[in-house]
């Protein structure tokens, strides 16, 4: 039990992903997918930076002349860095796709282009018999 | 000069990294496309050499600004991502050639160098995956090339296009996460990045349930790149929409990096014993190996359009690929290594004489493609060869591959999955043998005019389709290297 | 590369050479036709020339650097392989000829094509004759397949390609399933391919295993015609006559049952076939097929498919007399090769005639036709006592070494066997005699000769007199193929 | 849609036409101070691209996007996008040119090392700045355009 309580942050983090993963899976808007799929990248953001922690630890900044403070691990949060910024690049590229998918479609209900797209398919190949 | 030649593995990444804004600048799409073919070409170039310098069993390190490792990254080849160095930036180089007019209607008028910018960093992304030895390095390389790929195939001519490049953003970028979770328990265990320490304290480190959950996300993670039955989805939409000549790039290139991660992790990093005694992960790879073949084979034969067929192919050749390594001998990791290559070469052609079928017909729907064999015959004899290497017939890439892979199975006693492998191939003789059929003994529906491709379509088309024949008759480049780079990270998977 | 080496290769490349030189030459017909008879002889006598120094024991061999680690190209002249050389180029020859007088007098088109892939196919029997290695054998299997099947679908009709998608369906997937696997699997467990007097597997492999293996060889081979893999031989008929000449009697059903029969000597090895008992469900299979093809054949009306059916069941006596694994079965097999292709390319050749003529088909429409052609209908009778096997023709010695194979292996059923399909090939081809002899012409046809063109009726009697021929100079024959078998020279 | 009216709402709000112009000049000083101070303190390239950015783009929320592009055409835009990318890697090439490996900056200078360090930092830092900036900058060009046209 003080295990589960000590782990907290691993819970959270779990329950993030799943939300995440559930609604980029599950929801037709795109909007929504893209959404999860944010959430889903924050989660591991968490994951990370938690697992950087350590207990009492301040921002790694070195003082000189000090050697008895204890440090955070700054890696995790330099990474983070990184895969913020992919998610950024993501989430726009992913809007991005949206909007023409929008323009192009007049909507952004996933079961729609789908319904769409089987129209278009029906029409060419009968019409290619016809 | 010779000193400069220390540097080849970072330019090998830069040149590609540096090319891809200078396209911004340069603009005139006339010059870019020219601009890259002669990077894809220097690519090539640079890669053949490191493959030359590694060849013998050394390993290559170059240390980013001098940091040595844990604190920097550290590029480091062998001879296995030498072997897939020279995959990728050799069907870059082929591929550019074919470059300029591929996505006229997607991108505004004179803002073509955009496609040229987004290609260099795929091919950038694809290269430095490969080269780096830091597994975080990875994951960035990887959603660069993913990235730039997501663009390049919403660049197809329909509007499906983009509905493909979306899917395929959410479930590359789940799949990229999923890596990256892998990635992060694996620095939790270990405290490392770098892949050499991390494998030496991985070996050492008690097989705990973290290690085990990091194995998995790993696996999953790569199998969705890798497109593996049945996480295969986003694959016949991406590659059937996108411009004829991504779906070439990205068919000979993308799922090869992905399965070299595959090996990287599980042979190199997590090795032997852990994911094949501890975790028996052949336990459910093989089984979707050859579901794969199977399902991929079968969904191919009832497509009615030709790139889509390919698409559909491809997923049951990355089954070939992914049954090497769930063999977990030697014998079957090389024989994947040997598929990789062939395969790039014979699917590169195939997608190639698309993109030529598309030039004249505007599509690569089957029923257009009657008579096609009379009307552009030069094309379509580079389609039979492809055919026929996908089918394995002998005097082509695809039966050395299948050569290896059979034997290696039969040295591990699997004489059904032997088997298995021999049937499946002849559902690839149904469909090449349809698309024979349409092509040869159908009347046209519009004139028999003959009518080839311009050069610079038809020239890259039949270097692949030679290539493919070529490296069927003289096959002990491919066998040997890729056998040195198999018994090489076996050794170290041990 | 010494002379006998250099003669193989010249054997190997001249057909090649061939095919290329008909494609260059394809806008002067004739220039074309005399080039593929002049390649043909030279062909043939280079062939010839290897008999000498095979029969004194040489094995001349040549063998190209590895084209893949551990497996070359490699090539080396035996007994078995030289029979079968021989009759693969010296009834190219002939058929040539015949080809030139059908098609011409047929009009066809796309003669170049058709001449070309001849070629290419002859390359591939003597490719399969000489091979020295299994995936050689394998490779030069794989392209006669493939340079035959634009043969097939000649015509370019629906039906053509219909039968050319049963034919290369059948052949293809047999090979790369069975025969590939087959010669894998040996690969693994012999760890060499290499065709070895004596055989290779012995000690290697376990009795029931074996027996599998032999069955993935047999039935890999496609080209044997064992039933159920019989399909794609009738249905390749609709090819032009000169082609099923090709199919049934010169290139590759031959090659089919060669292959078999060298895989036996050379790969299993006749003391490890005979000692296993193993070889029983072959033995059973070529029978049913022998009898069930003959049966078959009665029913047919149609001249070319029962002759085909015929086919099929002789096919299976070079098989049977494999899978007996005595010496004597093994020698009447070998000889079967030469007297089948002999009876059954005339058989052919008055077939095609006959169409080219009097534009029949069916055995039922062939009344009285002897009459207006006696020697085209002279050699037909000949031939067909070649294949029932009655002496003094050629037929007659390879019967009596495969019935007496039977008797030395013990197994009195499948003398049965090779007596009842005796009487059932006089039944489906003696009417067929009887009719054109004897019957009167159907009203409304004029007596009166109406022989076919002579570049037809040439090769045809030629063919039918070397069935007489043969049968006095088989000692030679018999003393070539001794040594391989186990038996001593000259009788 | 109705996104002109907004617009019109916005540019007519008179207290966010104050404290727009008066906060964004601070903003865009703030970036350049996060940007050069990066070399001693939390800081770098960055974060202060994306504040010199946030600070164009209040901008453009408050005045317009054709406010926002007179100032600073697209084709500014794009070309700093690259050439952001080729200083950063410029500065590799160069110190690799310089007998270092990529990215040594200590080569950049052979007498002091350390001072080649801070030059290679500051032009490194200034290329990723300058991309980071206008990729911002482009995400938002690319998506305020499209319901122009």
């Amino acid at each position: 039990m003080m295990q589960l309580v000590a782990h907290w942050n691993y819970f959270a983090v779990i329950i993030l992903m799943m939300v995440g993963l559930y609604i980029a899976i599950s929801r037709g808007n795109l909007v929504k997918k893209v959404m999860g799929m944010n959430i889903f990248q924050t989660s591991v953001i968490l994951l990370y930076v938690s697992m950087g922690k350590v207990s009492g630890g301040t921002a790694p900044i070195l003082i000189e002349g000090r050697d008895d403070i204890i440090y955070s691990n700054p890696v995790p949060h330099v990474l983070m860095l990184t895969a913020i910024v992919v998610g950024v690049a993501s989430t726009a590229l992913g809007l991005a796709l949206v909007v023409r998918i929008r323009e192009s479609y007049g909507t952004v209900e996933e079961d729609e282009i789908v319904a769409l797209d089987r129209a278009e398919d029906e029409r060419e190949f009968s019409g290619e018999a016809g | 000069m010779n000193d400069f030649s220390v540097h080849l593995p970072i330019l090998q990444v830069v040149i590609p990294l540096l090319a891809a804004p200078f396209c911004f600048i340069l603009r005139k799409e006339a010059v870019v496309s020219v601009f890259t073919v002669l990077v894809g070409f220097a690519c090539f170039a640079i890669s053949m050499d490191l493959l030359a310098q590694v060849i013998d069993g050394d390993v290559l390190v170059y240390e980013l600004g001098d940091w040595a490792r844990p604190w920097g990254i550290e590029y480091r080849i062998d001879i296995l991502n030498a072997l897939l160095l020279v995959v990728v930036s050799s069907m870059a180089a082929v591929v550019f050639i074919a470059g300029p007019g591929q996505a006229r209607r997607a991108i505004p008028e004179g803002r073509g160098y955009l496609f040229y910018s987004a290609a260099l960093l795929t091919l950038t992304g694809l290269l430095g995956v490969t080269i780096t030895g830091d597994v975080f390095n990875v994951f960035v390389f990887l959603e660069i090339s993913s990235l730039s790929s997501y663009i390049l195939i919403a660049l197809g001519r329909s509007r499906r296009a983009l509905m493909a490049a979306f899917s395929y953003l959410i479930m590359g970028t789940i799949g990229a996460t999923f890596l990256l979770i892998g990635i992060g328990l694996m620095y939790q265990m270990t405290g490392t990045l770098n892949m050499v320490d991390m494998t030496e304290r991985l070996r050492d480190a008690e097989q705990t349930r973290t290690i085990f959950v990091a194995l998995a996300f790993v696996v999953v993670g790569i199998s969705v790149k890798l497109a593996v039955f049945p996480l295969h989805q986003w694959l016949p939409n991406a590659y059937s929409f996108s411009p004829p000549l991504v779906s070439a790039f990205l068919a000979s290139t993308a799922t090869k990096v992905a399965y070299y991660l595959l090996i990287r992790f599980c042979l190199g990093l997590f090795g032997l014993t852990l994911v094949f005694e501890v975790v028996e992960i052949d336990v459910l790879l093989l089984p979707l190996s050859v579901m794969a073949m199977f399902v991929g084979s079968i969904a191919a034969i009832y497509q009615r359009d030709f790139k889509r067929l390919l698409a559909y192919s491809s997923i049951a050749q990355v089954g070939y690929m992914t049954l090497g390594l769930s063999l977990a001998s030697e014998a079957g990791v090389a024989a994947g290594l040997i598929h990789v290559f062939n395969h790039a070469l014979m699917k590169g052609a195939l997608f190639l004489v698309a993109a030529c079928v598309t030039w004249r017909m505007g599509g690569t729907r089957l029923d257009a493609m009657k008579g096609l064999g009379r009307r552009m015959p030069v094309t379509m004899a580079a389609m039979v060869v492809g055919g026929l290497a996908l089918v394995g017939v002998p005097g082509t890439v695809g039966f050395v591959s299948k050569w290896a892979l059979v034997s290696a199975a039969l040295e591990k006693d699997a004489y059904l999955l032997g088997f298995l492998v021999m049937a499946s191939s002849l559902l690839a003789l149904v469909y090449v043998w349809k698309l024979v059929e349409i092509v040869y003994f159908q009347e046209p529906e519009t004139g028999i005019e003959r009518r080839e491709p311009p050069l610079r379509l038809l020239v890259p088309t039949w270097i692949l389709a030679g290539a493919s024949i070529y490296f069927g008759v003289f096959s002990d480049f491919a066998v040997d290297v890729a056998s040195r780079a198999a018994a090489q990270i076996f050794a170290a998977g041990m | 590369m010494d002379a006998e080496a250099t003669i193989v290769s010249t054997a190997l490349i001249l057909p090649l050479f061939g095919a290329l030189g008909v494609v260059a030459l394809g806008r002067w017909p004739n220039l074309r036709d005399s080039w593929t008879i002049a390649i043909g002889l030279a062909t043939f006598g280079s062939v010839a020339r290897l008999v000498g120094p095979v029969m004194e024991g040489a094995r001349p061999a040549l063998v190209q650097p590895d084209w893949m680690p551990g497996l070359g190209l490699g090539f080396e002249v035996e007994p078995l392989g030289l029979l079968f050389g021989l009759v693969a180029s010296g009834l190219w020859v002939l058929t040539s000829l015949y080809g030139f007088g059908y098609m011409r007098g047929h009009g066809e088109k796309n003669q170049t094509r058709f001449f070309a892939c001849f070629a290419l196919a002859i390359a591939a029997a003597l490719g399969i004759a000489f091979s020295g290695d299994l995936i050689t054998l394998f490779l030069f299997y794989e392209l006669l397949t493939f340079s035959t099947y634009p043969l097939v679908t000649h015509a370019g009709t629906e039906q053509a390609v219909r039968a050319g998608r049963l034919y290369l369906g059948i052949l293809v997937s047999t090979s790369v399933l069975f025969l590939l696997f087959a010669v894998l699997w040996t690969s693994v467990i012999a760890e060499t391919l290499h065709f070895t007097p004596g055989g290779i597997l012995e000690g290697q492999i376990e009795g029931k295993q074996a027996g599998l293996l032999l069955m993935f060889f047999a039935y890999g081979i496609g080209k044997a015609a064992l039933m159920p893999f019989h399909r794609w031989l009738p249905a390749a008929m609709v090819a032009p006559t000169p082609v099923s000449a090709l199919l049934h009697a010169v290139a590759v059903v031959k090659a089919g049952v060669f292959s078999v029969l060298k895989i036996a000597i050379y790969i299993f090895g006749i003391d490890f076939l005979a000692s296993g008992g193993f070889s029983n469900v072959l033995m059973i299979v070529a029978a049913i097929t022998i009898l069930a093809a003959s049966i078959h054949a009665l029913s047919l009306d149609n001249l070319k498919a029962r002759l085909a059916y015929s086919t099929i069941s002789q096919l299976s006596y070079i098989v049977l007399g494999a899978a007996l694994a005595t010496s004597a079965s093994m020698m009447g097999a070998g000889l079967h090769i030469l007297m089948h292709a002999l009876g059954k390319i005339t058989l052919f050749f008055v077939a095609g005639a006959i169409y080219v003529v009097a534009h029949k088909t069916e055995v039922s429409q062939l009344d009285g036709l002897g009459r207006r052609m006696p020697f085209t209908f002279g050699a037909f009778c000949v031939a067909s006592f070649s294949i029932i096997g009655l002496p003094p023709l050629g037929g007659a010695w390879s019967k009596w070494f495969l019935i007496q194979g039977a008797f030395d292996a013990g197994e009195p059923w499948m003398v049965v066997v090779f007596m009842a399909s005796s009487l059932l090939s006089i039944g489906y081809l003696m009417p067929i005699v009887a009719r054109g002899f004897f019957r009167p012409l159907p009203d409304g046809e004029e007596e009166g000769l109406d022989e076919a063109p002579l570049l037809m009726l040439l090769p045809l009697c030629t063919t039918a007199l070397a069935c007489f021929v043969i049968f006095f100079y088989a000692n030679d024959v018999y003393r070539l193929l001794a040594p391989i078998v186990g038996l001593d020279g000259g009788s | 849609m109705s996104g002109t009216p907004l617009k019109m709402r916005v540019r007519e709000t008179v207290i966010l036409r104050v404290v727009g112009k008066s906060v964004v000049p601070f903003i865009l000083l703030f970036a350049l101070y996060v940007q050069f101070h990066g070399d001693y303190g939390p800081g770098g390239g960055f974060q202060a691209g994306v504040i010199f950015a946030a600070g164009l783009i209040l901008h453009g929320l408050i005045f317009g996007l054709d406010d926002l592009e007179r100032a600073i055409p697209p084709i500014v835009i794009e070309v700093g996008i690259a050439l952001g990318t080729l200083i950063y890697g410029g500065v590799g090439v160069v110190s690799m040119l310089m007998g270092g490996a990529f990215l040594d900056y200590g080569a950049l200078n052979h007498h002091d090392p350390v001072h080649g360090q801070h030059l290679g930092i500051f032009l490194v830092e200034a290329g990723v700045g300058i991309t980071v900036a206008s990729v911002m900058l482009a995400i938002f060009y690319a998506f305020a355009g499209r319901s122009r046209d």
